[in-house]
């Protein structure tokens, strides 16, 4: 339904166009998003991101049309990715490939790129690794490694010496625990005990009576964004840690804006540290954030794939341009290294290296604002900041 | 020793929120000898319902949880005289393709009307406190949670064994012909049992929302855990579905607590276990 | 009488012992016609093709425990992510010839078939079912916590598998992927309409349905089952490698609870014990799946939930039971019935 | 001793019920033997205690000298000892010839091999056809079972224990359910059984028995009440309570 109103609306700009450019190619994208299924609203944060970029900037770079083509991808199935993405490419023939929330599936798609002849721009998988496997991809997401760092400085600073992680028991969790470890000894601190948890926890509370015995004066967790966020971030309020004054650190996928009203008062006060806030004071986030809360139909569901998708979307503009609407890999990756803009999220700049995007990491608490909802206060910003995941490889 | 009453209280809690949901699968499996998996679909529409009574139209909790389970057995009833009469006495891979087709069309048709965000149900002030049972700090509502448990086992016991209702029931179980031909509506007593069975489904998809929150894929999400707790109980039996709470919720708490990174494996190989000690689960009726 | 018996027996054997033959061969040959059509057809799609050829093994394998031994298992992935595992781990090591790989699998997913059966065979039904669960459970926890050999959550990737008989390659357009599958698929078919027509084929299907007459035949029913598991775990293992083989990563989706159930959907909606209704089953509903989600990528699940429930209100046993009764009249396949 | 089959002191009894007590019988080859008794009186418990489906809580069953108490049902009916059901338990979706080529190869040794067609092989084609042809299945070798009259499915489940070759052979009420007017055609294929083979038919129907029998053991209450010659079981005090009803009310003041 979506997809044929993206084309109704190409079609529409193709006849307005027609005067201007009578040699006027169509350049395919394909988006491959979790569009259904527990991730849905990931995927529909991907749509939005891309339909407010199109909105903002025009259906055509210098004559050549642009047409979205989007595919569903629920979960993490890395085989399915590949028949998506190949199917894209031989059958849609589709010039750029976007989207990608998992990085299994993102591990799936990038040894195509060669033969595909076709660049990749990744909007959220975010394991620092993917950027290894094939010169063709670009991201505008973030790393774990890349949101987690800052925390360690910070949580030292704000008085905590001893601190036990909590994360979820998977590629990315893992990722946390060692870049907040590593950052947080580097400063100083010690961490007593680390804790993986399996995927599926629904009930909390032993883990926090874990945390309790340990005796640390903080908390640094991770969880991928969704459900389980609301039962952990209540058993930290009920088991009594908030008023034991053991302290909470997090990544911000634990309080993306989409899910703060159903965390609502039992989030207040929780400071995470990530790239993107939806209440960012930017002119470039505000005219963002209208066009992308229209497109998503409930701005409440926005987060921050959409500005993943929203920035890779500005990459794939880029490549167009660069390729002048040819099929050009190598071209339109190179034209993007080392390229630099503000993004609704700050100052961003792909890194000419690994192609992983460098930016502010802002550390947030959770604040009610004046109209009696939540949202992300940002109180420090580090500016800047690479993937120390892939320095350090 | 503190500790062990603090794990103890926790997976207390959480077996019982476990209980209030699996009884209902449990009579539908043992009694009716359908195997719902769309068990989880009806606490799923339950907890849709509370969350917008309360959290939109502003009202009680207990209203919210009343609305609820009505509204949601009469969304069952159409489905209940449309689908589930046709697979009364299939062959039970039948009845897990349609019950996994109706989840499936819940699971869509609820993405479409309330969206894919979380929803949460605001509980009153009473049970969103900590209370201090002197050895921790505790939720109110887990109290509430064990409370509710409790009282579903004994209405339940009650109901069955000492009202001509269950009497009706366990008479349609043993025999349905003769019971049929004795002039007992059999179909009625379907028909009741399986508004009693979603209901208690509606009202353990409510009160234990706090464990199990409430999202578009609830009903897949938990299934698993539905389904195994009835089977290691004994499809049918209260006294069975009770003990297989409390021990998985044991096991699944102090396992958690213990060893946090192996939790999955403490729980599947516990169920294992627990197969091969009981196969017919802790109190499953003979075949 | 014993006259009566012996003219009847020279005649009618062989003709019946024909039929069989030929209405088999006649399924073989439409089965590489389909495939062939499908390579014409959706030469652009080449790679899904190869993914539902994949996961027809999987389903494949499930109907020679739940179709024609009547255990059902809601775990069946195990043995395949066993087979996609082992064949990656090989080929990251440096096998990376597809046979081999292939072989490789077969051999992993007979061995967890060996572990499952001996685990699984030891309760009956629900509880059977259960363990089917735990194991798969258990399976999928112990991959994503081994992540050095698997890569855990991120996947096992960076299989760079060499060209089948050192000719063609696996590339993006997956002709080779997609046409190796293909004759994988045929061939093992071909062997298990052997081996469900054998003898131990037969003592399966008396199994499934009355094991105490099976005991008073004089034959012990745990073994033969054992051997039925390990067969299906080696089915199930080669669609495993094919997978691993044919995308070049493996993830922990391939030994999920997930697969497995939509494994036991498909079975069960194309039609248990008959082999053609798991390739049936799995066509459908993947090629259903595929096209409603390519229409309305937000809403395909009703729309498979709704072809489930109407899959039961019309066709109870299954697709192929429906094509069964609607094309050739009275006459029914061979075969147990769900 | 030159018994082919013996049960020495057999018991069983479940949590504190008796329901067989201290049966022993003895059978030389080729001895057809009746077990009647009234309804509950234990002859179905017997069976299964005989072939190895419950495991008597007392007694022995021995075959051929040989103590098979410890084997399983299986491994009796390896050793020879074979018995057929009072319901049928056959396949409802295979043919009369499959059930028996099936159980030619399970006797063989060769049911549980993958390689080589079911039907492949003509010797067992031939014995198949033969045995079939003896219990006058011939004309229904390639029917559903479920398709085949309920007459037919008794003398199936017959030729299949005969085709596993017993020693002995327990026939548990071959002609039950059986309609009056398929009843001879039953009767004719027990009067061909081989001649060697030690036969003990439980049955209710007694001119049946006293047809087939040349010896009848009465079993009332999980225990032997009478055993001797046919023509004597109708003159017996004991037996006549029995099935008058009176023998537990004897036993109670007993």
């Amino acid at each position: 339904m979506k997809a044929t109103k993206t084309l109704l609306g190409v079609a529409i700009g193709a006849l307005l166009m027609g005067s201007v450019s009578a040699m006027a190619e169509t350049v395919k994208v394909g988006i491959i998003g979790p569009f259904s299924g527990p991730f849905a609203l990931q995927g529909k944060n991907f749509q939005a991101g891309v339909e407010a970029y199109m909105a903002l900037n025009g259906k055509s770079v210098e004559g050549n049309d642009i047409e979205v083509i989007y595919r569903d991808l629920p979960t993490a199935n890395p085989a399915q990715a590949r028949a998506l993405a190949q199917e894209l490419v031989v059958k849609d023939k589709v010039q750029y490939l976007g989207g990608v929330y998992f990085t299994p599936d993102a591990m799936a798609i990038t040894p195509l790129l060669k033969q595909a002849n076709t660049p990749l721009v990744i909007f959220n998988a975010a394991t620092s690794a993917i950027m290894n496997t094939s010169p063709l991809v670009a991201r505008t997401s973030f790393t774990t490694a890349q949101t987690t760092t800052p925390l360690g400085q910070v949580a030292f600073d704000d008085g905590v010496k001893m601190a036990i992680t909590v994360v979820s028991d998977y590629g990315p969790g893992i990722d946390a625990e060692n870049a907040f470890k590593k950052a947080f000894e580097a400063a100083g601190g010690e961490v007593v005990e680390t804790i993986r948890m399996p995927m599926n926890t629904t009930d909390f509370s032993p883990i926090m009576q874990r945390v309790k015995d340990s005796g640390a004066g903080g908390l640094f967790a991770f969880l991928p964004s969704g459900p389980p966020t609301l039962g952990f971030v209540k058993a930290y309020n009920e088991t009594g840690l908030k008023q034991g004054n053991i302290k909470f650190f997090a990544p911000g996928d634990l309080t993306q804006e989409s899910d703060l009203p159903a965390l609502g008062e039992a989030a207040e006060g929780l400071r995470t540290s990530f790239h993107y806030s939806v209440s960012h004071d930017s002119p470039e986030n505000t005219k963002f954030v209208e066009a992308a809360g229209k497109a998503i139909g409930n701005p409440e569901q926005l987060s921050f794939p959409a500005v993943g998708a929203y920035d890779g979307m500005h990459l794939i503009y880029k490549m167009i341009e660069a390729a002048d609407g040819k099929q050009d890999a190598q071209k339109a990756i190179d034209a993007v290294k080392g390229l630099s803009w503000t993004s609704p999220r700050g100052p961003v700049t792909i890194d000419p290296e690994t192609r992983h995007i460098t930016q502010n990491i802002y550390l947030r608490e959770v604040a009610k604002g004046p109209d009696g909802k939540y949202y992300n206060k940002k109180i420090k910003t580090f500016p800047n900041q690479k993937d120390p995941g892939l320095a350090t490889q | 020793m503190q500790t062990i009453l603090s794990i103890a209280t926790d997976a207390f809690a959480y077996g019982m929120a476990l209980f209030i949901i699996c009884i209902g699968l449990s009579l539908t499996m043992g009694l009716m000898r359908v195997v719902n998996l769309a068990h989880g679909a009806f606490a799923m529409i339950a907890g849709y319902i509370a969350s917008y009574a309360a959290r939109d139209l502003g009202m009680g909790y207990g209203v919210a949880i009343f609305l609820a389970i009505i509204g949601t057995i009469i969304i069952s009833i159409p489905l209940e005289r449309l689908l589930y009469r046709r697979i009364y006495g299939s062959p039970e891979l039948t009845q897990v393709l349609m019950t996994i087709g109706i989840t499936f069309c819940v699971i869509g048709i609820t993405n479409y009307f309330f969206g894919p965000t979380l929803k949460t149900i605001p509980l009153p002030e009473a049970l969103a406190e900590p209370v201090d049972l002197g050895f921790r700090t505790i939720a109110a509502h887990r109290l509430f949670v064990m409370a509710c448990g409790v009282a579903v086992a004994f209405g339940l016991w009650y109901l069955i064994e000492r009202t001509t209702f269950g009497t009706k029931v366990r008479a349609t179980v043993d025999n349905a012909a003769m019971t049929d031909a004795l002039g007992v509506r059999t179909q009625v007593i379907y028909a009741v049992s399986f508004a009693i069975a979603v209901g208690l489904a509606a009202f353990g998809g409510v009160v234990a929302a706090e464990f199990l929150p409430i999202e578009p894929y609830y009903a897949l999400r938990y299934m698993v855990i539905f389904l195994v707790v009835v089977s290691v109980g004994g499809a049918g039996s209260i006294l069975g579905a009770i003990a297989a709470c409390l021990v998985l919720g044991a096991v699944d708490t102090s396992g958690r607590y213990l060893m946090p990174e192996f939790g999955n494996f403490f729980f599947y190989a516990a169920v294992i276990v627990i197969v091969f000690m009981f196969p017919r689960g802790f109190f499953g009726r003979a075949q | 009488m014993q006259f009566v018996a012996q003219t009847e027996r020279m005649t009618a054997a062989p003709v019946a012992g024909r039929r069989r033959w030929s209405r088999d061969a006649v399924g073989v040959i439409l089965i590489v016609a389909a495939g062939v059509a499908g390579y014409f057809l959706f030469p652009d799609s080449l790679a899904l093709l190869t993914r539902i050829i994949a996961v027809a093994l999987l389903v494949l394998s499930l109907d020679l425990i739940v179709g024609y031994c009547g255990v059902a298992s809601l775990g069946q992935a195990t043995l395949f992510g066993a087979g996609a595992y082992a064949a990656g781990i090989a080929c990251v090591n440096g096998v990376t010839e597809p046979l081999t790989l292939i072989a490789i699998g077969a051999v992993a997913g007979a061995a967890a078939g060996l572990v499952m059966g001996a685990i699984m065979l030891r309760a009956h039904g629900l509880a059977q079912l259960v363990l089917s669960i735990a194991i798969v459970q258990l399976a999928h926890e112990a991959a994503n916590k081994a992540s050095a050999y698997t890569g855990g959550s991120d996947g096992l990737a960076g299989l760079f598998v060499g060209p089948l008989f050192g000719v063609f390659e696996f590339d993006l357009w997956g002709q080779t992927a997609y046409l190796f599958g293909l004759s994988l698929l045929v061939a093992v078919f071909i062997i298990l309409k052997f081996v469900v027509s054998s003898p131990f084929g037969m003592l399966c299907r008396g199994i499934k349905e009355d094991p105490i007459r099976i005991r008073a035949m004089g034959a012990f029913v745990f073994p033969v089952l054992l051997k039925m598991f390990v067969i299906s775990g080696a089915v199930a293992g080669t669609g495993g490698a094919l997978a691993a083989i044919s995308t070049q990563v493996v993830g922990l989706d391939s030994v999920s609870f997930e697969l497995s159930a939509n494994a036991l959907v498909m079975l069960v909606l194309g039609g248990l014990g008959t082999l053609y209704g798991a390739l049936i089953g799995t066509v459908i509903f993947m090629g259903f799946e595929h096209v409603v989600s390519a229409i309305n990528p937000f809403h395909w699940m009703t729309m498979v939930g709704a072809l489930l429930i109407a899959v039961v209100l019309a066709a109870p046993g299954g697709l192929s039971d429906l094509l069964d009764q609607i094309s050739a009249g009275k006459k029914r396949n061979s075969g147990g019935r769900p | 001793m030159s018994d082919l089959f013996r049960v020495e002191n057999l018991s069983k009894s479940f949590g504190g019920l008796a329901v067989s007590r201290n049966i022993s019988l003895h059978m030389p080859a080729g001895e057809r033997l009746a077990l009647i008794g009234p309804n509950g009186a234990g002859k179905t418990t017997f069976v299964n205690l005989v072939t190895g489906q419950l495991k008597p809580s007392e007694g022995r069953v021995v075959l051929n000298g040989e103590d098979v108490t410890g084997l399983g049902a299986v491994r009796r009916v390896r050793k020879g000892l074979v018995r057929t059901f009072q319901v049928t338990r056959l396949f409802s979706e295979m043919t009369p010839e499959e059930h028996v080529t099936l159980t030619v190869l399970q006797r063989e040794g060769r049911a549980s091999r993958i390689l080589g067609r079911f039907h492949g092989n003509s010797a067992i084609a031939d014995e198949v056809a033969d045995l079939l042809g003896a219990l006058g299945l011939t004309e229904v070798a390639r029917r559903r079972v479920r398709e085949i009259a309920y007459g037919q499915q008794r003398l199936l489940e017959i030729a299949i224990a005969l085709a596993l070759r017993p020693k002995v052979l327990l026939l548990d009420e071959p002609a039950a359910g059986v309609p009056s007017s398929e009843t001879p055609r039953i009767e004719q294929a027990l009067e061909r059984l081989p001649p060697s083979l030690a036969v003990l038919m439980i049955e209710h129907d007694m001119d049946l028995v006293f047809r087939f029998a040349r010896r009848v053991v009465v079993l009332a209450a999980g225990e032997i009440i009478f055993e001797g010659l046919p023509s004597e079981v109708a003159a017996n005090d004991k037996v006549r309570e029995a099935y008058l009803g009176n023998y537990a009310h004897a036993r109670n003041v007993a």
